[in-house]
Formats: structure tokens, C-alpha cells, sequence
């Protein structure tokens, strides 16, 4: 077959979607909006402290339902400057994505680093919650974690 | 198991950024007729020809629901069967097996296909994985996941931005053996390093390029095998494992469902020193990093030590354990398409089929493939003579 | 103050823009349209049945079909649908107008149907087996499905 | 289809099925099927060695779900795969576990197909099954009323009596089946007087849109009878897809997948005669016309008598030959998880234990289909006993 026929034709996917959190992940989202409380949930049997919150236990399918309150500092695990971008960046480019070990908790939690240096940005960074003052019951109610001043990290 | 598979011929499409003259169909027709030619096989369930057919690729890729109906006339699926595998090929290749296994079908028609330059951009398609309350509208998609993994295994065993480099100019030239591989050239390490960052530590040359691409094989019971070839490949062990979802659920520098993954299908195959008795390796590295954190979970060399066993020469084609002599992944393999390719790439090299990229006494082979974000899917085979 | 909810929902539209490849099949067939104001089929080899739009295979036979011929753009109506009901068009993301009616019309000198719209929407005065004409789109044809308007009837 | 070893059966669960669960994530719900059946079944995860999940995308528009899902499906660090072929995806898990199993590769193997329907769109993830450089601008998802309206113009108003017959019987098993979606209280003439939506198809006729899950567990013979009392065989399954486009009428005759389907696994089972030798058929009935047309194909009846059963009651749960006492898919459609429920409605009646919808006779073999695709047909044959 020729290839002169051939030609190519501009189009799109678009669908809208909404997504349920259920009773259980709703607890989690109130309290960030409400009371700007940053939970987690214990797995008993695996005696981790999990981020997100979860109402099962991946590892070993357990119920879960003990709550805790993990606090809004953390520490830096990993993260990237994103320097592409896309329509579906929170931010324009370049920002930071960071995983973050909340005090008190097992797991990581993903989230944005903002009023940071990009050449201070190292694994084991003091990170300290920032709160949106309108929030709507979803993650980005945090706008970002910024690093903690160093004199701060001292005490730890 | 008594019971063996063969693969008993494969065919592959170029590997190029862009194919505007081809829908998927005729992609795949491309390679299910090369593979046909090779063996003479008709579709019929009377015994002598193909009887069922397994296709890989995925609804979102692909912006059509049940992205297997397009492709049904090619794998001479009306008025048979046919079933999609929404995953990375080697599963695929993996579950096809396991019915001719089970007794059902004796010879199966494998085919994957993706076109990446459909949609404006793979990031748009990676980021729909993330669950839509914690990560979807932080902007996640697998790049900046795959960042935020290679930032993790590099802080964690100091690996290097030049091995990553390295990993990458090996790959680029290697494929100058694969004529397959459309953008294959002589690549220096220090020309990776001068590429742009595109999500820190990972620079463009770090990341596989946007490919089109599809390919075939057929797999067939052993005694099926044996009469449609005089050299089939045998598929002799397989294993497969998922990690945890969440990236902060994961220790992102340890592969553990690789680990797990690698070890289902050594103890399958026999396999008891994967560094000695397995003579090549083509892994599904979408990233430089990963082909130095996958070769630490398949045991070629204790954790952390992907960098030096890369330094030390060992998987180059005339290394003890060359991995990705194809090129691999970096210089061009869709996703879906990519651990599907491995497979072939392996095959190629047990066949002693591979030309300039041929590995010398090829016995037993390892192919790789992964699913998901950072490896969370990964999937071993292993091939032998 | 106003009532927040407690039970958390998420909305997130997907919307991905794309680059369709004709191939040289449905290309040669679109453009036909767009240049000649013409259908033309491709013909199975074997079975000679004829496929609208074109594929490369006749999945039938398992083999290429590779052989072309010309249609009239006058047909017989096979059968009809009127959809009344307005759902989400994945094309635009947005709702359809209705209400619209497609039809599946055996074009003369061919044996496989050709679907489109039909430009008469009252169900009542539409009839299997009534004889239709397509109306092409006089100005800036693109090579699309919309090149074509709708069929029109043309006798009863 | 000759098979390496048997496979049974051992673990059947679902949620219940709504059109709107707020309550549960999509996690969430999925682990609510899993649970079920890993309860049904008195297994932990422990014992479970490979899971098969699926469903589609664009209902959810969550690309590779199977990854976010190891949270509730129990996959961490297990064996895995993702299969999905349209509304007849639950029939290709359970075939897929049977392969997985009957290979010898994997003992006991989970299957849980899925749908959270209010979260999408269900009509516009169907449209976008049609060619984006066609079809796509014409279809509306899988609402037409051509194939009704033949019927109607062969045998008149006996052919909507029918159909609207067959809802009422839907509705009637629905309510005897606590898993059920919709449990309507309805009339031959409420369906008649329903909403048309594209002659003669009708509101009432239309299957729902629900958010539900189901999960089976399959087991190799040794450890089937350790684990289950009852558990029920996998005699034969087989799949028939069809071509690329909808066939659309016209002079081209195409032999529809179903009674492809039917033909293949009477012949290999040695099935003469499926209304005497089958006790119950569960059928991916999206509306009740095709359960009317597609009766002639899957019991290869003699053309009419399909309508002539109904009109005796022969399908009803206490009539010779019960379809669907679950209420069918007219009642009840999270269409991921749509034809395992047919597998696993059937294999309940195997058992004995579908409770109120359970049909008042002896089941040694039921009957499952799958529809989805382009007309694509799935059939499971299930069995009380089985030949070593």
C-alpha cells in the first residue's frame, strides 16, 4: 500500500471522571481541612504506621481503624526537581517533589517542597508542613513543605 | 515440569519515534505476517495451525476501550479466541504460556503493541496510575516517580550520574548492532551528562525515547515445536511478583518483587548461581538507573553494587554477564512492547541469531520485563536452548 | 457558615490530546471523500466481500485486502437508530446534542453497510429499506467522518 | 479442551452492587469481594498464590488499576495479572485462573474483576470502543433497538410480550437474590410503558450501571477437596471474539459468536441436547431482547422457539430450564466484575447454596456466558462431579 495515502488526524480523549474517597479516607481529609491534623493508621500485626492512611493493611489484608496523629514535620527521603511541563503539574516547572517521613509515621508521603534552595536539597532535610487558609478537604490543602531552619533541626 | 514451551518464531517492527503511516493494526499485521511466513501456521483449531492468540496493550495508550478489538482481525481472532493482557509484554508472553501449560491450547499467537507518539504526552497517560486523593494532583507520573527512585538508590549506595551515563552509552551503542533500533549511534558518556535535566537526577539521555512499535512470536507444546522448527527456544522458567502501590510504601532502592520475581523462575529453571549460569540478560530499563538497580534484584551482584559490576566490564556484550546487548529499552521500545522485545532479543541470542550483537555460547538467557510505576510488576523468563 | 461535606469526592476531568494515524487504508478511504466527494471499499480476495471503512485484513479469510473499488454514494437504508438520550461525547468531553439519528446504509455496488447520520430524525418517517443519498460538506473538508453531513432521504 | 488437571471452584464472593457507594473507595470495594471470597472459602492470603484483576480503564479513567489495587486484592508480593477484554473481562479472569491453575504453575489462584460505574461515564467508555476516525462520532455506548426491532417486525407484539415477560422474571429472581441491584417490583405492562430509548428497547429493558466486585477462588483437585466440601469443577470454557466492527446487517451473513460459542463446547462435551442435559444457564443478558434473541443461539433452538419457552415459563426459576435466577445483568452490571458474577451465580447453584434464588431441582451442570467486545461470547461449563 502507498504511503501517500496516509495522513494523520488531531484529536482527543476527554472524559471527567469523580472519585469517592469512602468513609474512610474522608476522616483523614476532614481533619486536614477542619483542624489541619495530619493522620496515619497502625497495622497491629505489622506494627507500621502507615501514610496514607488506609482502611486495610496491603501486607497483610488486617482491618485497620487505629488512628494517629503524625506530626506536620518530617524528614526528606527523596525528591526531583520537575523541570518539564505538563497540564497536569500543580505547579509550573521547575518544582520539587519530595518523599517525606512525617514524625511518627512508617511510610512515605509525597508531597511538593517549596522556599527551598535547590542546591540545599538533600536526603534528610527537616521539612515542616505549610497549610492552605482555604481548605477543601484534599491533599494540596498542604501547599507545600518548606525546609525548617537549621538552628531548629539541631533539636530534634 | 514435564511439560515444556517453545518459541518457535518472532518478528518486530523497527523501533522509531514516530510511525504515521500505520495504525496499530496494521503494526501488528506487520509482524503477525512475518511470523506466519516463518512457520507456514494457519489460524484453525483442528490441530494444525495457531489455536488461540494473547495480545498486549492498554485502553488508556491506546484511546480506545478494549484496545483488542482493533487488533482482533490481524490475530485471526473472529469466530476464535483471544484475550488482552493489560500489561507490559513479557506478562503477556508469560500467561500465554501458562495455557498451552494448562493443556488448552497448543499453539499460541503473542503480540503487543503501543504507539507512544499518539498521545501528546506519555507523562498525561503515566500520571491516570496515581490514585486520584494522594498522588494523582500532585503532578506524579513515572517519570518524576522514576526520579524520585533513582535519587533514592543513588543517595543510598552513591552511585554516580556517569554510571548512569555509562549505562546509557552502552545501550546506544550496542543497538548500532540491532538494525531494528532506528536511532542507534555512537554515543558518549559525556554527551549523556550534557543533557538536559528533565526531572533531577534523571537527564533526557537517562530516559527512553518516545517509540512506536510492535511485536510477535509464537509459542508452541513441545511436541508442536519440535515438528514446526528444528530450533526452538524453550521457556523454561517464569516468575512474576508485585510490590507495594504507594512509592513511600516502598524501600525505593530494594526491589523486592524483582528479588521475589527472579528467584519463582531461577528455582523453575534450575537456576541456583544466576551470575554464573546465565550467560545474557536483556532487562526493561526505562530509566539508566533501573538497568543498574535490576541487575542488584536479579542477583547478578549484591545490592548496591550495580555500578561497580557495570564498571567492571562484565555486562558488556564481551563481558561474563552482558546485559541489554540489543541496546534495550533506552534507545527505543514502547512500553508494553518492551518486555515482549526482551523476550525476542533473548530468543535471538540462544538462537545465535544476534550478528555483530551476538554474544558468544549462549545457553541459558534472562528476559525482564516491568509493569507500573518504579518497577511495582516485575517479570523474569528464562530461556535456554 | 456553609455546610462542608464529610464524605470526600474528587473531580478530575482526563482530558489527552492525540495524533490518530490513518494508515493507508482508512486514509485512502477519507480521502476519497475529502478530495472526490467518493466512497470507495477494499475487497477481500478470497471471500470478495467488501469492508466500510477499509482494514487491511478481511478477518474473515485472514488475508489481505488489497483490492479497491468504487461505490455510489446513493444506497438503501438496512436499519436505523434514533438516540434521544445525551451522553458525554469522549471526543470533546462534552454532553451530544440530541436528539440524532445514524443509519446503516447499503451504499449501491457494494455488500457491507456504511454507517452515518441521517438527516431525518422523527423515527416515524424514517423506513428500513428507504433509499438515502449523502450529502458531502461543500467547504473545507478535512479528511474526516464530518465530511459528510448526514444521509438524506431521497425516496420512500 | 483437554486440560493438564482439573480446576475447581473453591471461593465464591461478591459485594452487594449499587449505583452509589460514597462509602468505599475503589480499594475498598474490591477488598469487599476478596474478603468474601477468602471467607467463602476459609482461606487467609497466605494461601492464595497468584491474583487475576481487571476491568476497564476508561470507566474509571485510572490507567493500570491493578497497581493501586494490590492494596485490598492482597497482590503484595504475589504473583499477578491484569486482563481485560470489554463486558466479557470476568469470564476471561476465571478463564485465565483455570489456565494459571490447570498449568501446574500455580496452586490456588484468586480472580476479582471490578467496576466503580458512577465514578465515569459508562455510556462514553463504551463510545470510546468505536474507531476514533469513525464510529466514535455516531455510537452512544450500547443503546440500540436494531436488533429488537427486527424481532418485532418477524414476530410482532408475541416477540415484546417476550422480552418485557423476560424482565418481569429478572425482577421477580432479583428479589429473591440479596446480592441483586435493582430490586424492582414490576409488570409486563410497566415494561412496555417504560421510557423508550431507541425503538423498541425501552428504559426497563437496559441493564443498570453499579458499582460492585466478585472474586473467585480456584484450586487444583488435591487442595480443592481440602479446602471446599463443595467444590465445583470447570468442565470446558470457550472463547469466540468476532471482527473489528459491529455487524450491522446487510447482505453479509456473519454467524454470530454465540452460537459459534454454543456449538464448540457441545461438540467437545458431547452435549446433544443443552435444554435437558443443563440444569441452569446464567446469561450476560444486557437487556432482556438479547436474552430473547441470544436463547436460539446458545440453546441452538429451532428459530422461534425461544419465544415459545418463554411464553411456557420454561425459564423462570422453577421452570425446566432456569435463566439467570440471579436476576441476570438486567438487574445487576458493574460490568468488570459483570460475567464473573455470571460464573459465580452458577457455580452457587452448583453448590446448592443461592439461598432463595436457588431453582428447585437438582444442578449437576450450569452454564455461564460472558458477552462483551464486538458481540464477543464467553461460555463456562460448570459441574458437580468431575472425572479423574
Amino acid at each position: 500500500m502507498e504511503e501517500t495515502w496516509c495522513y494523520q488526524v488531531s484529536g482527543k480523549l476527554e472524559i471527567p471522571y469523580r472519585y469517592f474517597a469512602g468513609e474512610f479516607l474522608s476522616r483523614f481529609f476532614v481533619e486536614l481541612r477542619d483542624h489541619k491534623k495530619i493522620l496515619g493508621v497502625r497495622c497491629p500485626t505489622c506494627a507500621v504506621v502507615f501514610f496514607p492512611p488506609r482502611s486495610i493493611c496491603g501486607r497483610c489484608l488486617s482491618p485497620l481503624g487505629e488512628w494517629v496523629e503524625l506530626g506536620d514535620t518530617g524528614t526528606l527521603q527523596s525528591f526531583t526537581v520537575v523541570r518539564y511541563s505538563e497540564p497536569t503539574h500543580p505547579l509550573q516547572a521547575p518544582f520539587v517533589l519530595g518523599l517525606i517521613k512525617l514524625d511518627g509515621a512508617d511510610t512515605g508521603m509525597l508531597h511538593l517542597i517549596g522556599e527551598a534552595e535547590l542546591s540545599a536539597l538533600r536526603a534528610g532535610l527537616r521539612l515542616r508542613a505549610v497549610f492552605k487558609e482555604k481548605r477543601e478537604g484534599e491533599i494540596l490543602d498542604i501547599l507545600y513543605f518548606r525546609p525548617e531552619p537549621v538552628a531548629k533541626e539541631a533539636g530534634r | 515440569m514435564n511439560e515444556r514451551v517453545a518459541i518457535v518464531a518472532w518478528a518486530q517492527t523497527a523501533y522509531e519515534a514516530c510511525k504515521p503511516h500505520q495504525r496499530v493494526q496494521e503494526m501488528v499485521y506487520e509482524v503477525v505476517k512475518k511470523v506466519r511466513e516463518q512457520t507456514g501456521l494457519k489460524f484453525s483449531e483442528d490441530g494444525t495451525g495457531i489455536d488461540n492468540a494473547i495480545t498486549a496493550s492498554d485502553d488508556i495508550w491506546d484511546a480506545r476501550t478494549i484496545s483488542d478489538t482493533p487488533v482482533g482481525d490481524v490475530v485471526g481472532a473472529h469466530h476464535r479466541s483471544e484475550e488482552k493482557v493489560g500489561q507490559d509484554g513479557a506478562q503477556a508472553v508469560f500467561y500465554a504460556c501458562a495455557g498451552i501449560l494448562s493443556g488448552h491450547y497448543d499453539v499460541t499467537l503473542v503480540v503487543a503493541h503501543c504507539k507512544e507518539s499518539q498521545p501528546a504526552s506519555r507523562n498525561l497517560i503515566t500520571n491516570l496510575t496515581f490514585d486520584p486523593f494522594f498522588q494523582r494532583s500532585l503532578g506524579l507520573d513515572y517519570l518524576s516517580a522514576a526520579a524520585l527512585q533513582a535519587r533514592a538508590y543513588m543517595d543510598r549506595y552513591g552511585i554516580s550520574p556517569e554510571q548512569c551515563a555509562r549505562v546509557v552509552a552502552k545501550s546506544y551503542n550496542n543497538a548500532r548492532g540491532n538494525p531494528l533500533i532506528l536511532r542507534a549511534r555512537e554515543l558518549s558518556v559525556d554527551e549523556v551528562i550534557r543533557s538536559p535535566l528533565i526531572a533531577d537526577p534523571i537527564r533526557e539521555l537517562d530516559a527512553y525515547p518516545v517509540t512506536d512499535g510492535a511485536c510477535a512470536l509464537i509459542l508452541a507444546r513441545e511436541e508442536k515445536a519440535k515438528k514446526i522448527t528444528d530450533k526452538p527456544v524453550w521457556i523454561d522458567g517464569m516468575g512474576n511478583a508485585y510490590d507495594a502501590y504507594f512509592l513511600g510504601d516502598r524501600d525505593l532502592w530494594d526491589c523486592q518483587s524483582l528479588k521475589l520475581a527472579a528467584s519463582k523462575a531461577y528455582r523453575m529453571a534450575g537456576i541456583k548461581d544466576a551470575r554464573k549460569e546465565i550467560d545474557v540478560a536483556e532487562v526493561s530499563a526505562f530509566y539508566s538507573y533501573q538497568e543498574l538497580l535490576w541487575t542488584e534484584g536479579l542477583g547478578f551482584c549484591p545490592p548496591g553494587e550495580g555500578g561497580k559490576l557495570l564498571d567492571s566490564g562484565a555486562t558488556k556484550i564481551s563481558g561474563q554477564i552482558p546485559v541489554n546487548p540489543s541496546g534495550g529499552v533506552l534507545v527505543g521500545s514502547p512500553t508494553i512492547v518492551a518486555g515482549m522485545a526482551r523476550v525476542i532479543e533473548a530468543a535471538i541470542q540462544v538462537r545465535g541469531e544476534g550478528g555483530s550483537r551476538q554474544v558468544s555460547k549462549v545457553r541459558t538467557a534472562l528476559a525482564h520485563g516491568t509493569s507500573g510505576p518504579c518497577g511495582q510488576l516485575h517479570t523474569v523468563l528464562i530461556l535456554k536452548g | 457558615m456553609e455546610q462542608k461535606p464529610n464524605l470526600i469526592e474528587k473531580q478530575i476531568t482526563m482530558s489527552i490530546p492525540c495524533t490518530f494515524s490513518t494508515g493507508p487504508y482508512m486514509g485512502r478511504f477519507l480521502r476519497e471523500i475529502r478530495e472526490n466527494k467518493r466512497f470507495v471499499a477494499n475487497k477481500c480476495p478470497q471471500c470478495g466481500r467488501t469492508m466500510l471503512p477499509p482494514r487491511i485484513v478481511c478477518a474473515l479469510c485472514n488475508v489481505e485486502a488489497g483490492e479497491w473499488v468504487e461505490l455510489s454514494d446513493r444506497g438503501t437504508l438496512i436499519s436505523f437508530d434514533v438516540v434521544s438520550i445525551p451522553t458525554i461525547n469522549p471526543m470533546t468531553g462534552k454532553m451530544r446534542e440530541v436528539p440524532y439519528a445514524t443509519g446503516n446504509v447499503l451504499l449501491d455496488g457494494g455488500d457491507a453497510t456504511l454507517w452515518h447520520f441521517l438527516e431525518e430524525k422523527d423515527p416515524s418517517r424514517i423506513r428500513v429499506g428507504m433509499r438515502v443519498q449523502a450529502v458531502f460538506r461543500e467547504e473545507g473538508r478535512t479528511g474526516a467522518i464530518t465530511d459528510i453531513l448526514h444521509f438524506r432521504t431521497i425516496e420512500k | 479442551m483437554s486440560r493438564k488437571r482439573n480446576v475447581a471452584i473453591v471461593g465464591i464472593g461478591q459485594t452487594y452492587h449499587k449505583s452509589h457507594r460514597p462509602d468505599v473507595n475503589q480499594v475498598e470495594l474490591v477488598h469487599e469481594a476478596v474478603r468474601a471470597a477468602l471467607e467463602d472459602a476459609r482461606l487467609s492470603m497466605k494461601d492464595i498464590d497468584c491474583v487475576v484483576h481487571g476491568n476497564m480503564e476508561l470507566f474509571e479513567g485510572i490507567h493500570q488499576p491493578d497497581m493501586w489495587h494490590v492494596d485490598g486484592d492482597g497482590g503484595f508480593l504475589k504473583s499477578g495479572f491484569r486482563l481485560s477484554t470489554g463486558g466479557t473481562t470476568g469470564g476471561t479472569l476465571v478463564s485465565a485462573a483455570d489456565h494459571l491453575v490447570a498449568s501446574g504453575l500455580f496452586g490456588v489462584v484468586l480472580a476479582v474483576g471490578f467496576e466503580k460505574q458512577e465514578e465515569g461515564h459508562t455510556t462514553t467508555g463504551i463510545t470510546a470502543m468505536a474507531d476514533p476516525l469513525w464510529g466514535r462520532t455516531l455510537m452512544t455506548g450500547a443503546i440500540s433497538g436494531v436488533r429488537a426491532g427486527l424481532l418485532v417486525k418477524e414476530f410482532g407484539e408475541r416477540a415484546e410480550l417476550a422480552a418485557a415477560r423476560l424482565r418481569v422474571k429478572a425482577a421477580d429472581n432479583a428479589l429473591k437474590n440479596p446480592f441483586a441491584h435493582l430490586k424492582l417490583k414490576i409488570t409486563v405492562d410497566d415494561v412496555m410503558k417504560s421510557r423508550l430509548l431507541a425503538y423498541p428497547m425501552r428504559l426497563l429493558h437496559m441493564c443498570p450501571e453499579s458499582n460492585g466486585a466478585c472474586a473467585l477462588i480456584l484450586a487444583a483437585p488435591e487442595k480443592a477437596r481440602e479446602i471446599s466440601k463443595k467444590p465445583v469443577w470447570i468442565k470446558d470454557h470457550v472463547t469466540v471474539h468476532m471482527e473489528e466492527t459491529f455487524y450491522r446487517g446487510g447482505p453479509q451473513r456473519i454467524v454470530p459468536s454465540m452460537d459459534v460459542a454454543a456449538k464448540k463446547l457441545y461438540q467437545r462435551n458431547g452435549i446433544k441436547n443443552p435444554l435437558k442435559e443443563i440444569d441452569v444457564f446464567e446469561m450476560y443478558d444486557p437487556s432482556s431482547w438479547w436474552e430473547l434473541e441470544w436463547m436460539e443461539y446458545f440453546l441452538q433452538l429451532k428459530h422461534g422457539q425461544n419465544i415459545d419457552l418463554v411464553e411456557e415459563g420454561a425459564t423462570e426459576i422453577g421452570g425446566r430450564f432456569p435463566i439467570n435466577p440471579s436476576g441476570g445483568v438486567v438487574s445487576t452490571n458493574p460490568i468488570g466484575a459483570t460475567a464473573m458474577i455470571r460464573v459465580a451465580e452458577a457455580a452457587l447453584q452448583v453448590r446448592g447454596d443461592a439461598g432463595k434464588h436457588q431453582v428447585p431441582k437438582e444442578v449437576r451442570m450450569a452454564m455461564a456466558s460472558s458477552f462483551g467486545g464486538t458481540l464477543w461470547t464467553i461460555l463456562h461449563l460448570l459441574t458437580r462431579e468431575v472425572e479423574a
